[in-house]
């Protein structure tokens, strides 16, 4: 774990340079607002995992997202956690519930909605939470992030950051979504030939990612 | 604020999209245990990116940056991901994991003497051949 | 040509006919009689022609290289001194006659070709090992001889018995052989050469470490190929071949090339009075069995096979009181009038059309469809029984005289217990030689009841042959203990007063005694019919023979045995007769030591190939076989558990690598 | 003998090795319209027996070209840089020891393809057979005639695939069995040998055989040859093979046609017993001093093993089956050869080389005669051929009886036939073993190999017995005596074991130099 180790150097660096870090026994408000939303965001997030209703954990997937883009926010990565907003719970929790009509899910209790390997995943998940869990508490035990001052997340802030730092990828990456974009249709062209839910599935899956572009280039005129 | 707070969510995020991704048997389901475990890592981006905006005067932002990539990137898979599950679906009539499979050991019926039986042969070949001829 | 020239062309002529022989013989007929009897002939006349040129004066050497072998190099020599003359003389002429005795013997015989050819081979091998000069040499020769002695013997291979006889014949001189090879190496090891000369002069030099060692292992083999005890016991069964072989094996070649062996090597054996008592106490226990057992033999070459044992013994005998002399004496004279006996022999069995003594005994007027052999065989047996003035007599004098001279210690280069072995087992033997010899000539000639059947005189061939053979019985002795010293060592061969009265009184009352006691039995003959006969009397003589030595078991119930109770071997051996008859039960014992562990040696290795050595290939192949099922299995085809196994051990992976870089 | 200019030797030497896979290639073209026969198989068959006829004549020129008076010089030799990286050599050469093996290797190819040409052998193509049959008569050409360990190692392993194929596609029953075990066995052999190779040839900093030899370990720690020595000697025991690692032998000779036999025994077991002699004799002296005794004692018992197991198929109501037994007999034989290069003197190893090539002529004669009695009787279990009293092959087809009874004698080691040089001069070595080896343990060793020579005789005389002597041959019919072709066939091997018989000169005088130099250290 290098990068723990070296991120535990910064951490002491800035330390000493923050006089006081405070202990844990004396949390801010953010601190107990962030407990709290990152309570109920894993709450959602494991139940997403193990309900046994399809629908519902696409419901509690969004529950899990939105939680999340409300600890951007809290840490002032306020575009970010709009983002988060419209595309996750805007464009993907729709697909994946586009999905789970076409594939014709069942409504209501599905008895194996888990495979039989779930004792295995528990292990596993079980042993990599642990690990990370224990190196990342290790390394940054006493890492103080200071929130105040100019917020770092605002919108200006970022698209000057995109558009100063990151055109070259920006504009890679829309030539990515295009590509997805294509994959999609050609995919979904092939596998059904000429039915109709083929025609209807592309059109569902390419306006989403359409739209996610359109929406990143109308920001970036901004 | 403490970076151990975000980094132990992302982290427990993580492993349970982990979690998820190995023990749902619906395809669907497993797509969405992967937007899970995406948006732990966004969780961390952003919160390194938070931290060391100030701590080492980073203004380049790269960790919102990469974590805005990841959204993006995250949209693209979901749509080739569904469709692929769709395509699969059609073909087969389901989309349960473990219904694929495809490569499990002397799957197929229709041609038995692949080359893994036929490898298989030699071995008892030679011991039954020493019984033979004593 | 030098004499050289000539010596090395006695062995070759017979060899190149015998490759001739069978080359043509199938293809062409015609030529197998004279390329059997020519190129024996002629080397006849070269053995006469080499024998003359060497006079018995110095030695005749000559060497060239044979072949390096990396130590001690295997050389092609010729060491001809007088008994090497003498016997290559005897030897060709022996050969000479059964080549022309077999021409008539086995007139209609397909197989003659290669027969005849076989015997060629067969002399010429003999005269290898009486010519040459290297022991390595000697041995080829050695070994081709039993060769061709196991396929002659086996001529008639259609019999059972002829096919044991040959598988036996070739073993148990085998079985001699291999501790003779390992006497060669350490003979050639220690005198650094396979040459004669250069061992002889070894040991002149006592340069060769374990003497008796080396002699024994040496009599192992000696022993073998002259069928002296224990190793004597195929030559009875080598009666199951063809006639003339029997005279080829027991006059001159085979059987005399071991008794030849020792007396070249004599010094070596005298360094030794362990080896010269061993070799006499050998010589005696032969004498006296084989003289006992031929008592007791319904087979009239049975009988003439053990006499052939018992002569050996007393040419033993005479080398283990050192006198190379007398041995190689006896040999001659022997060889002469054996092969005399046998050729007789062969004619009547081919007249009576039976080899049993018991069916002889029981026709009359035998003698008069075969004259030439009735009056032959009689000189023959008379010199068989040491008569005088018959060749056998003068040499088995010289033995016993020379046994008397070491008993009164007159020389030191035997110990006087081998002396007095060999003079009382050879005073014995004289007289049970006497007893059977006379019960052959009487059973055999002197027959009451049926006429023998009459089909008309023998082939000119085989009777000419016999008057020529028995001119050296009769006549040869008297003149050779006279001439041979100059040959030998010059050790006179004159019989002493003492042993003569006393060898001559012995051998006459052994022929009384069993005259009275034929006298005696022979009017039971008439009661007790007995008798089986060839079915094609009017077939040649092989095939007469082969068909007689066929229908003995059936007819008696044994190969050597008819229960004849007009036999007088049965009434003088009393309760021994049974035991002699089979040579006292020493194939059993050697089925005891050597076949039964052998066969349960192969029976062990059968089961051990099978059970254990494939045990380890079959666990090799099923080893990879399980490790291959085992993996099939892991291969569900769930993605799933895939991934679940690589993320566990990317697990692992990190926390190790965690522990290794936090240096916990 | 006759004087030729050194870069024709060279040439001859490339071509025995390389001309027989070109033919190989060319034998799966389509015939040629001026060399199509009857029929395409005969057509390719004829062009078997033309090229291992040219193969032939180069090896006999090479024999009459090779310089007489130096056989322990390296002649014809090529060297050519191969792989630099490695180090690896094209380095061709013959001397008195691989001369003659090299000779009895195209003598019997030839043989075989000539057999073949006039009884096809019962299978697919001939097309391929010829060219499998070609591409082993190279792999073995190779072996003998490269000095660099990796060639080695390559031809090595290049004769066991078309000798698998043989096995496999023309065999008899069981066949799939025995080229099964044949080819695993001694696959694994080899990669034993593969790292002892590599072990010498890194550790001595050279592959070449000949700067080894020269070398004559005095740069390898005795530690590394006893491992290399180890691992060598198991893969050429292996293919010897030695007991206990014979038992692939007897299966895949029941297996093999009647060409594959003859070539299996007659060629292919020479490659170990050669390697013995080439490479771990001088390359690593020290180590194979260490395990002279071991491997004495286990040839030793292979020599009884291997005439027991005979008997036991010998005898009657067995079902032995002669190739079986010849097989066996040769492990017997081949224990000889391994006895008489342990005891590490030069009269051993000559001894073992003369048995190599006398067990080549006579087991392959054997081989062929027991082929055409298969033909003829349609069987090679004893008890089948022999019901009660024997086959009496003697009165049925005499030339033929007459033939196998001289196979059979001369394979007892009869003075006079080539049989017995071998089995003498090994003895004799054993006899009196190289210095720093134990003599009363190779004592022993020589009397129980001597009265190995016993049984030896015993069982194949009981075959003699069972086969071509036998009562009351008359009413039986009689067999289609020896055939014109197979007596072309045949000839050679009798005549010329009867002259390395009377004399051996003719090889010992090659070998001998040759040998002595070897052991010598490559400096004399």
């Amino acid at each position: 774990m290098s990068t723990a180790a070296t991120a535990g150097a910064l951490a002491a660096g800035t330390a000493h340079r923050a006089a006081e870090s405070p202990g844990f026994l004396s949390p801010t408000g953010v601190e107990i607002t962030f407990l709290l939303v990152g309570l109920v965001t894993l709450g959602a997030a494991v139940v997403t995992v193990t309900t046994r209703q399809l629908v519902h954990a696409a419901l509690w997937l969004v529950v899990a997202l939105g939680g999340l883009a409300v600890e951007y926010l809290l840490l002032t990565a306020e575009f970010i956690a709009w983002v988060q907003v419209l595309i996750y719970v805007g464009s993907v929790v729709v697909l994946l519930l586009f999905g789970l009509m076409l594939t014709r899910a069942p409504i209501g209790r599905s008895p194996d909605a888990d495979s039989g390997n779930r004792w295995v995943a528990f292990t596993v998940a079980v042993a990599a939470a642990a690990a990370l869990v224990w190196v990342v508490v290790d390394a940054f035990r006493t890492t103080w992030i200071d929130l105040d001052g100019a917020p770092s997340g605002t919108t200006e802030v970022t698209g000057a950051g995109l558009f100063q730092h990151w055109v070259l990828p920006f504009e890679a990456l829309s030539v990515l979504l295009l590509a997805a974009l294509v994959g999609a249709i050609v995919l979904s062209r092939k596998a059904n030939g000429d039915s109709a839910p083929g025609a209807k599935d592309a059109a569902g899956s390419g306006p989403a990612a359409g739209a996610t572009r359109a929406r990143r280039d109308q920001e970036g005129a901004r | 604020m403490h970076l151990a707070y975000p980094a132990v969510l992302a982290a427990l995020l993580f492993c349970t999209g982990l979690y998820g991704v190995l023990a749902r048997r619906n395809a669907i389901l497993v797509l969405m245990s992967v937007e899970l475990m995406l948006n732990a890592v966004n969780l961390n981006l952003v919160a390194f990116d938070a931290w060391l905006s100030r701590a080492a005067e980073d203004t380049l932002h790269s960790g919102q940056a990469l974590a805005l990539f990841t959204i993006a990137i995250a949209a693209a898979e979901i749509g080739i991901g569904l469709a692929i599950v769709l395509a699969v679906y059609r073909n087969r009539g389901t989309s349960d994991i473990d219904r694929l499979r495809d490569t499990a050991e002397g799957h197929d019926p229709d041609d038995p003497d692949s080359d893994a039986s036929g490898r298989a042969i030699p071995a008892p070949a030679a011991g039954e051949k020493a019984e033979a001829t004593a | 040509m030098t004499t050289t020239t000539l010596a090395v062309l006695v062995p070759l002529l017979p060899f190149l006919g015998a490759l001739a022989g069978l080359l043509l013989g199938r293809t062409a007929p015609g030529f197998a009689r004279p390329l059997a009897v020519l190129p024996t002939l002629a080397s006849l006349a070269l053995a006469a022609t080499v024998a003359a040129r060497q006079g018995g004066g110095a030695p005749v050497d000559a060497a060239t290289e044979l072949t390096p072998t990396g130590s001690v190099p295997i050389e092609l020599a010729l060491h001809i001194d007088g008994f090497a003359a003498l016997t290559a003389l005897v030897v060709a002429t022996v050969a000479t006659c059964v080549q022309i005795y077999s021409t008539g013997y086995l007139r209609d015989d397909p197989r003659y070709p290669s027969y005849a050819a076989l015997v060629s081979l067969f002399t010429s091998a003999m005269l290898l090992v009486v010519y040459t000069g290297d022991l390595m040499v000697l041995l080829v020769g050695w070994e081709v001889m039993g060769i061709c002695s196991y396929f002659l013997v086996g001529h008639y291979w259609e019999t059972p018995e002829a096919r044991a006889a040959s598988l036996k014949a070739f073993l148990v001189t085998k079985l001699g052989d291999v501790p003779f090879l390992i006497g060669l190496f350490a003979l050639a090891a220690d005198a650094g050469s396979f040459r004669l000369t250069r061992i002889l002069g070894a040991v002149a030099h006592g340069g060769i470490d374990h003497p008796t060692l080396i002699s024994l292992l040496l009599l192992a083999g000696v022993a073998g190929k002259s069928a002296q005890f224990p190793l004597h016991t195929w030559l009875p069964d080598a009666m199951a071949g063809p006639t003339p072989v029997s005279a080829l094996i027991h006059a001159a070649t085979m059987v005399a090339a071991g008794v030849y062996f020792v007396a070249r090597l004599l010094p070596l054996f005298e360094a030794s009075q362990a080896a010269m008592t061993v070799l006499a106490v050998m010589a005696a226990v032969t004498m006296t069995g084989s003289a006992l057992a031929a008592l007791a033999q319904d087979d009239i070459k049975r009988v003439l096979a053990y006499s052939t044992i018992g002569q050996l013994g007393y040419m033993t005998g005479a080398l283990a009181v050192a006198d190379r002399g007398a041995a190689v004496f006896h040999l001659l004279s022997h060889g002469a009038f054996k092969a005399l006996l046998f050729l007789a022999a062969g004619v009547i069995i081919h007249a009576a059309g039976t080899n049993s003594l018991a069916a002889m005994s029981r026709m009359s007027r035998l003698r008069d469809r075969v004259p030439d052999a009735y009056w032959t065989m009689t000189v023959a047996l008379l010199a068989l029984a040491a008569i005088p003035p018959f060749s056998g007599f003068f040499s088995k004098e010289a033995v016993l005289g020379v046994a008397e001279h070491v008993v009164t210690g007159h020389t030191e280069h035997a110990p006087a217990a081998a002396g007095w072995i060999v003079l009382l087992a050879g005073l014995i033997t004289a007289l049970l030689t006497a007893a059977y010899a006379t019960r052959l000539w009487l059973l055999a000639f002197r027959g009451s009841g049926p006429e023998a059947p009459d089909h008309g005189r023998e082939p000119l061939t085989m009777t000419t042959v016999l008057w020529v053979l028995a001119v050296p019985s009769l006549a040869f002795g008297g003149f050779a203990f006279r001439v041979l010293p100059d040959w030998f060592d010059g050790h006179d061969l004159t019989p002493t007063l003492t042993t003569s009265v006393l060898g001559t009184g012995v051998a006459l009352v052994g022929g009384i005694v069993t005259y009275a006691t034929w006298r005696h039995t022979t009017a039971h003959a008439a009661r007790v019919p007995l008798g089986a006969v060839a079915a094609h009397p009017e077939a040649d003589a092989a095939q007469v023979e082969a068909e007689a030595i066929a229908s003995h078991e059936p007819a008696y119930g044994d190969v050597a045995y008819a229960a004849d109770p007009s036999d007088p071997g049965r009434l003088l051996l009393g309760r021994l007769h049974r035991h002699a008859a089979v040579g006292f039960h020493l194939d059993a014992v050697y089925s005891a030591l050597f076949v039964r562990p052998v066969r349960a040696g192969a029976s062990l290795v059968r089961f051990l190939d099978r059970e254990v050595v494939d045990t380890y290939v079959r666990g090799a192949g099923a080893l990879p076989r399980w490790l291959g099922a085992a993996v099939r299995r892991a291969q569900t085809g769930n993605l799933q558990t895939y991934v679940s196994a690589l993320l566990a051990g990317t697990v692992v992976l990190a926390v190790a690598a965690v522990l290794v870089a936090t240096g916990a | 003998m006759i004087d030729i200019n050194e870069s024709v030797m060279q040439f001859l030497l490339a071509l025995t090795v390389v001309g027989p896979l070109l033919g190989a290639a060319a034998a799966l073209l389509p015939a040629p319209p001026g060399l199509k026969g009857t029929s395409p198989e005969q057509a390719v068959l004829r062009h078997g027996v033309t090229v291992t006829g040219v193969i032939l004549i180069a090896a006999i020129v090479l024999a009459l070209g090779f310089d007489h008076d130096h056989p322990s010089t390296m002649q014809a030799t090529t060297d050519i840089s191969w792989i630099p990286a490695l180090d690896v050599r094209i380095h061709l050469g013959i001397d008195g020891i691989s001369l003659p093996l090299l000779v009895l290797t195209a003598l019997l190819t030839f043989l075989s393809a000539l057999y073949s040409y006039f009884k096809p052998p019962a299978g697919p193509s001939p097309k391929a057979f010829v060219a499998l049959l070609l591409v082993l008569e190279s792999g073995t050409l190779a072996t003998f005639a490269v000095l660099d360990l990796v060639l080695f190692f390559l031809a090595f392993e290049t004769v066991l695939i078309p000798m698998y194929f043989l096995i496999a596609r023309w065999g008899g029953e069981g066949r799939a069995e025995g080229a099964w075990k044949f080819i695993l066995y001694t696959l694994l052999g080899s990669v034993v040998m593969l790292l002892g190779l590599l072990l010498i040839g890194i550790k001595a900093g050279t592959f070449d055989m000949v700067a080894l030899a020269t070398d004559n370990g005095r740069s390898l720690s005795v530690s590394v040859q006893v491992i290399a020595v180890l691992a060598i000697g198991i893969g050429l025991a292996v293919k010897t093979p030695m007991w206990p690692l014979h038992s692939w032998l007897p299966d895949a000779h029941t297996a093999a046609p009647t060409v594959g036999s003859v070539l299996l025994a007659g060629v292919l077991l020479k490659m170990g017993t050669y390697g013995f002699v080439r490479i771990l004799l001088p390359a690593a002296p020290d180590g194979f001093r260490t395990f002279a005794p071991y491997l004495a004692a286990f040839a030793v018992v292979g020599i009884v093993y291997g005439s027991l197991a005979c008997l036991a198929l010998a005898r009657k109501g067995a079902k032995g089956d002669l190739k079986r037994l010849i097989a066996y007999s040769s492990v017997g034989h081949m224990g000889f050869v391994l006895l008489g290069i342990a005891t590490m003197t030069p009269t051993g190893v000559n001894g073992a080389l003369f048995a190599n090539i006398a067990h080549g002529l006579i087991t392959g004669l054997l081989f062929f005669l027991v082929g055409g009695l298969k033909e003829r009787t349609g069987s090679t279990d004893l008890d089948a051929l022999a019901q009660e009293t024997g086959a009496a092959l003697y009165g049925r087809a005499p030339r033929l009886g007459g033939l196998l009874a001289f196979a059979a004698v001369a394979s007892l080691g009869l003075p006079g036939l080539a049989g017995f040089w071998g089995e003498m001069l090994a003895l004799f070595g054993a006899f009196d073993p190289a210095e720093g080896l134990n003599r009363p343990a190779f004592l022993t060793f020589m009397s129980i190999g001597a009265f190995g020579t016993l049984l030896t005789a015993a069982y194949l005389l009981i075959v003699v017995r069972r086969v071509c002597m036998g009562g009351a041959p008359k009413d039986t019919p009689a067999y289609t005596d020896v055939r014109s072709y197979e007596f072309a066939a045949w000839t050679p091997l009798v005549v010329l074991t009867v002259v390395a018989g009377l004399w051996p000169k003719a090889l010992l005088g090659l070998t001998d130099p040759a040998v002595q130099q070897l052991l010598a250290g490559g400096t004399r």
